[in-house]
């Protein structure tokens, strides 16, 4: 795989529908979790409206060279980690720019935009921002390592670690599947999946409803707007290596949105279920009951 | 007869050492390794000691020319002349210490030197 | 009590070992090669009558020069050990009675005399320097017994125990130079053996210990009256 | 040549003489002592020249003119020249030294002196039993006076504990003597030698008592109380004598004995020296008293060389090379020792912290500490080199375990001793010198390096001395008047020369560690020009330790090898323990090593097999007697090498070590020294490959150490509060993926251990330096204390940013290529367990890394530190070459990693990456490093520039400008959340950082401790308890020895 110019357009043209879908998709996952409490729930376009108005506002303040970066640290790792894996499988326009790197780029790339926010969030000087930071990051940790250990799985089952081998050894009917031929790692790599979802049980770094805490208290206008887009945009890049990883990929847009639907529900489904955990708790909860599926995936592969 | 002087000389060293193991004072102390002294030179003696022989000096009695079947063997009596003289020494260098350290601590008592330990 | 008892069980293990020599020894029947050595050598080799005395001070020379620096040094650290410190404050004491003094005044020169005799002739007769020496002492003993508060002049002792010293030494280097080795006596004629003057010069260097040992033992002596009225 | 009777007939006239003087001319009569020692000394100067130099054979001398045995005979060979020159040498110096004492007391002192040191010459020269004995009661006798020296009062209890015991030896000598004679009709040593002693009736048993009682002058455990008294009670400069004169003299005659008891009577010397050797150095532990100490020490040393001479039936020809070196270094560092204890005023250990006010006293103490502890290039180190050979070879163990443990607890005492002397509060009493003791301390001084020389010369190997990076890092010891700057652009340009000089000699991998320990240790140099005045004793100490790395890359043959690894030790000790704090973490560190190296030595001698020369390259081809003991080599080796990466287990030493360093150590010794370890676990693999021991895979072991190393290691790091200490155990979970990779054994997982190598290096340099800068302007190293110090310091800022995303793996930095290869290795790894651990590894790095960025950069800026000035020009200007370095590397890999992986084919022909255009490829994925690069800038820049478009209007607030609960803070304490940082997951994992592995040693050590403790009240100060003493250990031999 080359690099082409040709390239640079796809790319944009991907980046746009799937911030367009996220956004979307997001607001409805959250009219499905308000539904279900019996509530309204918000309009599907909201996260636009949102989004047109925080670029709009004029009064912008801030804390220092970190504090502006953050969120351009944010978006670059949710755009960087998007393009860095191949959105269609079989399109050459929508593979993006996976000639770059493999699974691991994808892997590691993760953390980009984590890191940038962190930092960003730590110049405001809030306390709180340095709280939800901790506790953001000790619960991925390990919220991580399933997910590590599955997608090692799978790359030994594969003997690859490129993305678009491991979808094109999926394809040939739904029993090829990782989902079927592999189910451990993917037991593992779906509760890991909600660990990093930041939906109940698993969102007390956030905890957007008690107290004013954290990035997004501290950050406003253009800063939020940028971080909006990458709200929208990070948890479908996501889904979409997992997608690719375990469940056949996708071949077209349609079976996109709807696989990417999918796995999004499934969090949204246990987060309108279970009550909200403490970090520790979590942190136990995924070493007890993720892990030990995450090894035996890779024991028996 | 030389089994019997040795064995007095090894009875003397074990009573010598009996002594100083046990005894406190160390005037006693000296006194003891004094036996025990006296006992090694018996001991020494006795290993030279040939049955029926005369000492070692030729004279009238003991030629040059039968010396050889005559004499006891001189070199013990050479070697106890020694031990003797260096047991001597031992003895009045002990005695000094005994003097110095009495006029320390007004006590013979050997018990009664320990701070040096450990 | 239990200090006696272990005590008690070393020796007989200590006994043990000796009881084991004593067991195994057997008195030799003939002299051994050391021993026949002497036997048949000395008398014309070194020309002493007394082999005892050839060895002390000629084969086995440097053990006796050894000796006597055992007793030069005793000598020495007893007065450095008694020297320290303390003043001499002389107390009067009651006499010692007129039979001693008188005694003394009768016997110590002939003590000394005799000591003289004995290490003069210590290559014929039994004896030699050492119980010369020893009986010198002895006379200087009777000396300090009858005056404990007499000073010896310690520099005249001192004297003869170091010239003595160093002449032996002499004679020593002497043998090493013009003889078969240190301490040879033959750098002197051996004589005819029993003479007085013979034995090369085994007699000198007896004469020189005599001299040594008894000033070595009369500054002992001296040194340890010092002490007398603790 | 002068007959060596004049030793003996000089010392007597001149004592004899001396008696004729006038009390009052103590001059004259001090004049005629020195004489007469100097006389003595070129006497027996002058046969060790005619024996060393012009091989003059040994010579006989009869006295009384009679062929021996029927007359006292004497020999001079090089043994005797050498050791009546000892003896002389330390005879002369202690009168010199005692020049005050002496004179007080005048002449009869002078002359119980004079005879002492006779008496010493005639031990070692006679050759008659008797004779000996004779000797030895004038050596009992002049000590009983010689005591008496001293200022202390206890000297006089301790000599007439003396007189007893040597009374009770004396019984023995003499009875064993006579029975001697009469079983063999001589008293000659070498007719009773050849009249086969022990097989006559009572011979036997004659030559026990004989033997015993010799033996007892050694002071062997446990009959050795009296000595003690001595040693601690007597006059220092008479001390020297008794241990480094008496103790050679003493040696020497029990070895005349060995040869009459022959074969039987060599596991005897052995097993007494060695119990000797272990129990006084164990009891040394809690000493306090200095000479007291020393006392324990002089028994110990003189144990070991008796268990060198039992060992005589392997050791052969080397016997004398290997005793004397070590009797050698005893001799001259423990009078050394005992004339400086003289100096200082104190008794307890840490008095001596007075000498630290002179420099040259302090060099000469640390000159002895060095010597003691066997270090190279000191005579004891080659000595202990060819001990252990010759012991390995023979299968002789446990005796070179024992042997190695009872140095490790001596290596202990001794550093513990030169910690207190460096770190603890000096006494305000200046240290007296008078010219006589200098010249005596340092006249020692010149022998220990002077008999180095000669040490290295007698090798047969690289003669140490003669090394031109060593002789280059000594020269820095001349150098300390000058300026610091002068000193560190010497040390840059000479580092960087010699690599300019020797670069072509390397293959690849060995050029990529020649890279990091030569150009990688100028550029932490740099840092040091921040550094004012003279710095006295840093220059030596790195430049030590950089020329260890410098011969340890170029080592071919062990020795040399094992040389280069003590030498980087002992350089990196002295430079860890100039941090203010670092007194006991430098001892740990120093123990560990040691403890490591003797691995290490073991490891070789084993595979050596004897071999004089033992290439490490062979390692791979053992010979046949080494080859089921591969598995064994294997581990000794790769234990002693992970000591010094600091595995799990044995990584306790690191975080004190590596925090409380000075600001431009800690780069050296975390960034640049741990390689060598890594280097040495390279060599290893290399060379020895899989080994399997009771069917375990070795490297599999290794993998799982190495996995806990990298998790716990970062785990602990997030819990530390100190930010060096952070970044300290940060180095040992990132050691812990460099040995993972290692352990791998395929291409990619060696490629990867490189990778980390050289990113280490890089970031953990970078990031010391960084927060090393900024614990020296805030003072402080908590990183609760600081925060908001962006602003303050954005220089210090800008490397760890980009550090920390290097050291998390993060793309685009040159971490990830780290990452991306170690995935690549373990789809090939043939366990899969340890890789689970060291996933889990793998994000906790990410946690600890923020922490450290945030609680000091970002957060609420304190207010004592309003006014903090940005790091040093010096401190930065190396962080910012680190910066492009990283990027760089970032960039093209390929630049170090080509040649590398092209030289790894030779090991692993298969899963070599594919360097075709700009992607890396492996068989399983592919990497595109510019790519990355490019890709991640352009979307990076793109936003920003539409940030900067949309929010051109930002206005800079002010500190407190934040919601929090709808209060204004003004306090920056109570906003910044710092302490205590990741509390959470203390709860959830902390369980896993409980102090185990300290627990574990900090237990071993005071159970050494209190054994020490206990059994020292053995010595419970009666005369009449030494004697028992005594005669227990005679019949404890008696019976061990099952009846003779």
């Amino acid at each position: 795989m080359q690099f082409e110019w040709m390239k640079i357009p796809y790319a944009l043209l991907t980046l746009f529908i799937v911030v367009n879908f996220g956004m979307l998709l997001g607001a409805f996952i959250q009219k499905i979790g308000a539904r279900v409490g019996r509530r309204h729930g918000i309009p599907v376009w909201q996260n636009h409206i949102d989004l047109i108005k925080n670029y709009g506002l004029r009064s912008s303040i801030t804390h220092g060279t970190m504090f502006y970066l953050g969120p351009v640290f944010r978006l670059s790792g949710g755009v960087g980690l998007l393009l860095f894996v191949p959105t269609i499988h079989g399109s050459e326009m929508f593979s993006n720019l996976s000639f770059a790197g493999d699974l691991i780029l994808a892997l590691y790339f993760v953390f980009f935009g984590a890191l940038g926010m962190a930092l960003g969030a730590g110049e405001s000087g809030h306390p709180h921002a340095a709280i939800g930071v901790t506790r953001g990051l000790s619960q991925m940790s390990m919220a991580e390592l399933p997910f590590a250990l599955a997608t090692f799985s799978i790359a030994l089952q594969y003997q690859t670690l490129s993305i678009t081998d491991i979808v094109a050894a999926q394809q040939g009917g739904m029993l090829n599947w990782t989902l079927f031929t592999n189910p451990l790692a993917v037991a593992a790599a779906m509760l890991s999946f909600l660990g990093s979802m930041m939906r109940p049980p698993f969102d007390v770094v956030l905890a957007p409803q008690e107290i004013p805490i954290g990035p997004p208290t501290e950050y406003h206008s253009s800063y939020l707007a940028l971080m909006q887009t990458n709200r929208a945009l990070f948890p479908i890049a996501k889904i979409v290596i997992y997608m690719n990883l375990f469940f056949g990929g996708a071949a077209s847009w349609p079976v996109f949105f709807f696989k990417v639907f999918l796995i999004y529900l499934w969090s949204a489904f246990v987060g309108v279920v279970f009550p909200r955990f403490r970090v520790e708790q979590s942190i136990r909860w995924f070493l007890v009951w993720a892990v030990p599926l995450g090894v035996l995936s890779i024991l028996l592969v | 007869m030389a089994h019997l002087a040795m064995a007095t000389g090894f009875l003397l060293i074990l009573v010598g050492f009996y002594g100083a193991l046990t005894n406190r004072n160390i005037l006693r102390m000296i006194v003891a390794f004094s036996i025990a002294d006296t006992g090694v030179n018996i001991v020494i003696v006795a290993v030279g000691y040939m049955r029926g022989r005369s000492a070692p000096i030729l004279d009238s009695t003991v030629s040059a020319a039968d010396a050889l079947a005559r004499i006891i063997d001189p070199v013990p009596q050479a070697l106890v002349l020694t031990a003797i003289v260096i047991g001597v020494g031992v003895t009045a260098l002990m005695l000094a210490y005994a003097y110095k350290l009495y006029e320390k601590k007004r006590s013979l008592d050997i018990a009664k030197f320990t701070e040096l330990k450990w | 009590m239990i200090k006696r008892f272990i005590a008690f069980l070393l020796l007989i293990a200590i006994g043990g070992i000796f009881a084991t020599l004593l067991i195994g020894y057997t008195p030799d029947a003939e002299l051994n090669l050391t021993a026949r050595y002497y036997a048949e050598r000395t008398a014309a080799d070194l020309g002493s009558a007394n082999i005892v005395t050839a060895i002390v001070v000629t084969y086995r020379g440097l053990d006796t020069l050894g000796e006597v620096t055992v007793l030069f040094l005793s000598a020495a650290i007893v007065g450095l050990v008694l020297a320290g410190g303390r003043q001499r404050t002389p107390r009067p004491r009651a006499p010692v009675g007129e039979l001693l003094t008188t005694g003394t005044r009768l016997l110590a020169p002939l003590i000394m005399l005799l000591g003289v005799y004995v290490f003069v002739n210590g290559h014929l007769t039994p004896g030699g320097g050492f119980q010369g020496g020893a009986i010198v002492a002895s006379g200087v003993l009777l000396l300090l017994l009858a005056d404990p508060l007499r000073h010896f002049s310690h520099g005249l002792i001192s004297a003869i125990e170091s010239l003595a010293g160093v002449f032996y030494v002499a004679i020593g280097l002497l043998g090493l130079l013009l003889a078969g080795g240190f301490l040879d006596n033959r750098i002197l004629p051996i004589g005819t053996l029993g003479d007085l003057f013979s034995a090369g010069a085994i007699p000198l260097i007896y004469s020189l210990i005599g001299l040594k040992v008894g000033a070595e033992f009369a500054s002992m002596l001296a040194s340890l009256s010092g002490t007398e009225e603790l | 040549m002068v007959s060596a009777l004049y030793l003996i007939a000089a010392a007597l006239a001149a004592a004899f003489l001396l008696g004729l003087l006038k009390e009052q001319w103590r001059g004259a009569a001090y004049a005629v002592t020195l004489a007469a020692l100097a006389f003595m000394i070129w006497v027996s100067a002058g046969w060790l020249w005619a024996f060393a130099l012009e091989g003059a054979a040994p010579v006989e001398i009869f006295t009384a003119g009679a062929e021996p045995p029927f007359a006292i005979n004497l020999r001079m060979g090089l043994a005797e020249a050498a050791l009546t020159l000892l003896i002389n040498l330390t005879g002369l110096l202690s009168a010199l030294y005692l020049k005050d004492a002496l004179s007080r007391l005048g002449r009869r002192a002078l002359a119980v002196l004079l005879i002492a040191i006779m008496a010493l010459c005639g031990i070692v020269l006679t050759r008659d039993v008797f004779n000996l004995f004779v000797f030895f009661e004038l050596i009992v006798i002049a000590t009983g006076g010689l005591v008496l020296l001293s200022d202390d009062d206890h000297a006089l209890a301790a000599g007439f504990k003396y007189l007893i015991v040597s009374q009770v030896i004396s019984v023995f000598l003499l009875v064993g003597i006579i029975f001697a004679y009469h079983a063999t009709g001589t008293l000659n040593i070498d007719g009773m030698a050849g009249a086969s002693l022990g097989l006559k009736t009572g011979g036997a048993l004659a030559f026990f008592l004989m033997f015993i009682a010799v033996v007892a002058e050694l002071k062997p455990f446990p009959a050795n109380g009296w000595a003690l008294d001595i040693y601690e009670s007597a006059h220092p400069a008479f001390s020297a004598i008794f241990s480094a004169a008496t103790g050679a003299a003493a040696l020497y005659a029990v070895d005349k004995l060995l040869l009459i008891g022959g074969a039987d009577w060599l596991p005897v010397a052995t097993g007494i020296g060695l119990v000797t050797f272990v129990a006084a150095n164990i009891l040394a532990l809690p000493q306090t008293n200095d000479r007291r100490l020393l006392g324990y020490s002089s028994i110990a040393q003189t144990g070991l060389v008796l268990a060198v001479l039992g060992q005589r039936d392997i050791l052969g020809d080397a016997t004398p090379y290997i005793a004397f070196g070590l009797l050698a270094s005893h001799a001259v560092a423990k009078a050394g020792l005992y004339w400086l204890s003289g100096l200082v005023a104190g008794r307890a250990l840490a008095d001596w912290a007075a000498l630290r006010n002179r420099p040259l006293l302090l060099f000469a103490f640390v000159t002895f500490i060095c010597m003691l502890a066997g270090l190279p290039p000191f005579p004891g180190f080659y000595a202990k080199w060819e001990l252990a050979r010759f012991l390995a070879a023979e299968g002789r163990l446990a005796l070179l375990a024992l042997i190695l443990f009872g140095a490790l607890v001596e290596a202990g005492y001794l550093f513990r001793w030169l910690g207190y002397l460096i770190k603890r509060e000096a006494p305000a009493a200046e240290t007296a010198c008078t010219p006589h003791q200098a010249t005596a301390v340092f006249a020692a001084v010149i022998a220990g390096w002077a008999l180095g020389f000669v040490w290295g010369d007698l090798s047969g190997r690289n003669n140490l001395l003669l090394v031109l990076p060593l002789l280059f890092a000594l020269a820095f010891l001349l150098l300390e008047w000058l300026p610091a700057w002068t000193k560190n652009t010497l040390a840059i340009a000479g580092m960087v020369g010699w690599f300019v000089l020797t670069w072509t000699e390397y293959d690849p991998l060995r050029l990529i560690f020649a890279v990091i320990f030569l150009i990688g240790g100028a550029i932490t140099l740099l840092a040091s020009y921040a550094a004012h005045g003279r710095r006295i004793g840093f220059y030596p100490s790195a430049m030590l330790m950089y020329a260890g790395m410098a011969m340890l890359i170029r080592a071919t043959d062990s020795f040399d090898f094992f040389a280069a690894w003590e030498l980087l030790t002992v350089g990196s000790y002295f430079l860890i323990l100039r941090g203010k704090h670092s007194e006991p973490h430098a001892l740990s560190y120093i123990l560990f090593s040691l403890g490591g190296a003797f691995l290490i030595l073991a490891g070789f001698a084993l595979a050596a097999q004897g071999a004089p020369h033992f290439d490490i390259a062979s390692l791979g081809q053992l010979g046949q007697p080494a080859q089921p003991l591969a598995p064994w080599i294997f581990l000794l080796l790769a234990i002693g090498f992970m000591t010094k990466t600091a595995a799990i287990g044995v990584h306790i030493w690191l975080p004190g070590a590596h925090a409380e360093a000075e600001t431009d150590v800690s780069p050296m010794v975390s960034g640049i020294l741990l390689k060598a370890g890594l280097f040495g676990l390279f060599l290893l693999l290399m060379t020895m490959g899989r080994q399997r021991l009771y069917g375990i895979e070795l490297t599999h072991a290794l993998l799982w150490i190495a996995a806990l190393t990298a998790l716990l290691g970062n785990l602990m790091a997030i819990f530390q509060e100190d930010a060096k200490r952070l970044l300290a155990y940060s180095s040992i979970g990132q050691m812990g993926y460099a040995l993972f990779g290692l352990a791998l054994m395929n291409h990619l997982g060696w490629l990867m251990a490189l990778m980390f190598v050289i990113n280490h290096y890089i970031y953990k340099a970078m990031l010391f330096l960084s927060i090393g800068g900024v614990a020296k302007r805030t003072g402080t190293r908590e990183m609760y204390r600081m925060g908001g110090l962006i602003r303050m310091m954005p220089l210090s800022f800008i490397p760890v940013l980009i550090g920390i995303i290097a050291v998390s793996g993060v793309p685009p930095l040159s971490g990830f290529g780290g990452r991306w290869i170690f995935y690549n290795a373990i789809m090939t790894a043939e366990l899969r367990l340890p890789l689970v651990v060291i996933f889990l590894a793998g994000p906790i790095a990410f946690l600890y890394l923020f922490r450290l960025i945030h609680t000091i950069f970002l957060g609420q800026l304190k207010d004592e530190f309003r006014r903090v000035r940005e790091a040093p020009f010096w401190i930065v200007l190396p962080q910012m070459i680190y910066v492009v370095l990283l990027l760089v590397f970032a960039v093209v890999p390929g630049l170090a990693l080509r040649h590398v992986d092209a030289y790894l084919n030779r090991f692993f022909p298969e899963g070599g990456l594919g360097w075709t255009g700009p992607a890396i490829t492996s068989s399983y994925g592919y990497w595109n490093p510019i790519a990355i690069m490019i890709v991640v800038g352009v979307i990076f820049a793109t936003l920003l520039a539409w940030l900067l478009f949309v929010n051109r209007r930002a206005q800079k607030v002010r500190q407190f400008n934040i919601v929090f609960a709808a209060e204004r803070p003004f306090r920056p304490e109570t906003t910044h959340y710092a302490w205590n940082f990741f509390a959470p997951y203390r709860k959830a994992m902390g369980f896993l950082v409980q102090p185990f592995v300290t627990r574990f040693w900090e237990t071993l050590t005071d159970l050494l401790h209190t054994a020490g403790d206990l059994a020292r009240r053995l010595y419970d100060g009666n005369g009449q308890s030494y004697a028992f003493h005594f005669l227990a250990f005679v019949v404890a031999v008696f019976l061990l020895r099952g009846g003779v």
